[in-house]
């Protein structure tokens, strides 16, 4: 268990990397700074519709600033959510709701996990960022 | 005109030959349109290169697919102007789209209710309505409208409060005119009734905005707009199709299955049971960026062009009942008084003229008109002059020969 | 062997490309097959030489249509030994063949009546029987089968006098076991239930003969077996095709059609409303003629040696859970303790692997083996031993790259 | 209104024929042989199902022999019914049923009444001649 990394690290490491498998070993790596939820966090109500894994978001306000846990039972989409919730941790709704995601996941590499048959899944986890 | 039917013609290969030693004149363009080559390389591209089953699977092809598959949706929506890509339902057709409209409806009605239709309907948007009607104990009833395509004059009456859903064809296949629909609908609305629009007839050649027709249903063929065979449309908005009961269960279409209960996708998965007709999807949207692509008010121009050069020729000869209007379709109907449309058909077809002789699948709007049946030359852009006059020039043989007594 | 996949491969241009710079290895077939060039021949042949609609025209291009069109029925007759091609329905696939008989025996049924299925269906044959249920207040019952295809103990007790309906899969799509059918459907015979056979996964590599099977009902989708998407064949003994209710209505399964009455035409038009998927039926009958030019005993050789070698290899390494059997079987299906099959499938594919994980639209079946699904290889016969290796190799990378905790 | 023609006379006026347009003038030229049933014989009984145009047909049996009376709205047909009726008439059921109507069909040029999807019309009559 890492500490959970800045959007920065996130970036170097998808960037770096020039091939889907290291893109995947690279989302193994990330998936590791995901503190797990309990049983009794991952809800019906916190479970995002439309994921082809199970995936729970858990959003938290905190002096107006918005903190995000997550779940998934897929490593790979739980590599996925450091990466998402790196970008939007720790900032307003209003600054999380201005951001254009897609643009960025894209510059990481991630844009595979945005085509339409995919797209259910990390599309429903954007919807649900910026609600 | 900016168009000019012979270079389109080198689309259509099927165009180029001859039967029985004459040249071919395809004229039964309301009963299917032949395919452009753009389509036909949409669907060889489609299975050479990117073929795979969509929605479920996550690889190489199937994201390709998958993509293909919903850009043809988004394409259709554009192409009749429906607000969102989900407004558009997969059907095999027509038939099948107004099938599902009357299915997914029949929680909602009770006896008494009423259905209207126009007499001048297709079997398909008929024959549905009176079987729900027997089923649920409501009536058919059915909006007289004239030969010529306009009301009745008391049309009023024909909508009640009891008035559940009004179904019309925008424009009649068999005797080409089209109907008062703008107005219809708004008639229909009055009374809060369901309204389908049967667009059949009417994607080859005119522009169709479902906003602006502001029906709940919109349907239509692929097979009779240069598209493949076995695809449909059914547009609805929103709250209509959300109210459908889905016509058919099974994969694709569920979010959770359990033996005692099961879960329905979000609209339009919901209402698109299995694995749907990729390739006709695909071909369809190619049909309709062909369509796109052309000038469509000079197709549509010589189209009728077409229809008024026969109308004209054969109103001249006298002898000949016509049942199609002068002007403004594109497409002619007619028969001969004492020779059976389908001897005229026969002789037509051994001199290489392609037309529809019989009732057109209306057997009722045929009774109204006091015919069993018509023969009926349809135009689509490909037609050219020399075929028009070739069938003008090869009935008039006809009833020479036939009506020899 | 008397056959060489390398050779047929020829015919399949769509596998001889690459996904990310790896060879594409498309191991999805039970999901959907390619198709051969044969298959695209005809289909490009269909459009370029005689479309036209069918049955209601009659001139050159719509007797050629009619006639292949009906050739195409007389061949898929063939292929499952059907006594008449009147017992072929064209239908979309097998989803809508299940629907077409479900909703057409929903008269039959009573509160209380037994459907019986198996405990291996996907949900086209179990939700529109869980939905006719709901309807009728009939009981859907589920007969246990192992996951090895075999019977439960105490199977007999699900068979009651109350049983109306039995519909069971012949091969299983998620986990590739076939089912004791005929001592099934002889079982349900007693009862005098209807029995239909969803043959789906069957129909690709297993001779099907129905009057041997002696089902009611036969069921299968084109797009599995070679063919064009959007056809599929619903199979009926002439009794049981005759009490079915029309779940279509419209055009071409009418004879007459007036406001208050409609006379329903003969079998098999009677259950085809509308203009059928003409380019479909060709296509598919030209799979089925692929097909038959085959040496069909080595394709299915070859392709239980395929999953064979797959299993042995794996069983092997140990730490994979297995679904499928050792034999008989063309696909394999399987499971790696932590270790979603969604990351197993995304590390694949980026390797060139086609495959698929999930559900595979079973989720009884998914939770009675305790998973949440499943990653399946499926083969056809244009695969190869390669392509098998493949699939092993980078699985076993993937396990050592995602296992890693 | 000329004599009901022989099947000799038939198969002469038929097979001289050297492309459609003559067949089908011979066939109205052979239609005016066929004498015109009277509106009540034309009762739904005597229908023949399955015709694009609407076909009568009255079967009448004398001495072990059958003689054919027909009548259909369309003249092409009604020339066609002579040709059919000229085979069969005046011979026992026994003879009728023995027959090829099929090929001796095809002989006379008219082949392409027999193609599936005109069939439903002659194919139709062919049987109950033969029933
Ligand atoms: C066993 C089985 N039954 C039914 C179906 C449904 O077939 P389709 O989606 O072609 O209608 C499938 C395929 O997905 C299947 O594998
Ligand atoms: C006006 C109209 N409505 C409906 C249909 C039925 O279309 P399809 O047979 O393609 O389902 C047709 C075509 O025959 C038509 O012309």
């Amino acid at each position: 268990m890492t500490d959970f990394p800045t959007p920065h690290t996130v970036k170097q490491q998808l960037q770096a990397c020039r091939s889907k498998e290291e893109t995947f070993k690279a989302l193994v790596t990330l998936s590791k700074a995901l503190p797990r939820l309990s049983g009794e966090e991952k809800t019906e109500d916190n479970k995002i519709k439309g994921c082809e894994s199970a995936v729970w978001l858990i959003v938290e306000e905190d002096a107006g600033r918005r903190y995000f846990r997550a779940d998934s039972d897929a490593k790979l989409m739980r590599g996925v959510l450091v990466a998402v919730i790196s970008l939007v941790t720790g900032k307003t709704q209003q600054a999380i709701q201005e951001k254009d995601l897609k643009a960025e996941l894209a510059e990481l590499n991630l844009s595979s996990y945005l085509t339409s048959s995919r797209s259910n899944g990390v599309l429903a986890i954007l919807q649900a960022l910026q609600a | 005109m900016a168009f000019d039917s012979y270079t389109l013609r080198n689309q259509f290969p099927i165009l180029q030959q001859t039967a029985y030693g004459y040249p071919l004149a395809y004229l039964d363009n309301a009963a299917t349109t032949q395919k452009p080559l753009f389509v036909l390389d949409a669907i060889q591209d489609y299975y050479r290169s990117f073929n795979a089953n969509v929605h479920r699977g996550a690889h190489f092809l199937s994201d390709r697919a998958t993509n293909h598959f919903e850009q043809a949706r988004e394409r259709l929506a554009h192409f009749i102007n429906a607000p969102k890509n989900s407004h558009v339902i997969w059907s095999k057709g027509a038939t099948e789209a107004i099938n599902m409209v009357a299915y997914g409806l029949e929680h909602l009605l009770q006896k008494d209710d009423e259905i209207l239709i126009t007499s001048l309907e297709h079997h398909a948007n008929l024959v549905p309505w009176q079987q729900l009607a027997f089923r649920t104990g409501a009536r058919l009833r059915v909006l007289p409208l004239t030969s010529n395509g306009e009301w009745e004059n008391e049309y009023q009456k024909y909508f009640t409060d009891r008035t559940r859903i009004f179904a019309a064809t925008q424009v009649s296949n068999a005797i080409g005119v089209s109907t008062p629909l703008k107005t219809m609908i708004a008639e229909a609305q009055k009374y809060h009734a369901f309204t389908l629009v049967d667009g059949a007839q009417a994607v080859a050649h005119y522009p169709v905005d479902v906003q602006d027709i502001d029906c709940d249903f919109y349907v239509f063929s692929g097979h009779k707009m240069y598209g493949p065979t076995g695809i449909g449309v059914l547009y609805g908005k929103s709250q209509a199709l959300e109210v459908l009961i889905p016509y058919q269960t099974g994969g694709e279409m569920v979010r959770h299955v359990a033996y005692q209960a099961t879960e329905f996708n979000l609209l339009p998965y919901r209402l698109e049971a299995g694995t749907p007709h990729i390739e006709g999807a695909i071909g369809l949207a190619a049909a309709c960026e062909f369509l796109t692509q052309q000038d469509r008010p000079a197709l549509l121009a010589w189209e009728q062009k077409l229809a008024n050069h026969v109308y004209t020729r054969l109103i001249k000869e006298g002898g000949i009942e016509l049942y199609s209007p002068e002007k403004n379709t594109t497409l002619v109907s007619l028969s001969v008084p004492n020779i059976h449309t389908i001897d005229l058909n026969a002789y037509l077809d051994s001199k290489g003229v392609a037309v529809r002789a019989g009732s057109h699948c209306a057997h009722p709007l045929m009774a109204q008109l006091g015919v069993s049946g018509t023969l009926r030359a349809s135009f689509a852009c490909y037609n050219t002059l020399e075929e028009a006059d070739q069938f003008c020039d090869v009935l008039l043989e006809a009833i020479e020969i036939l009506g020899d007594d």
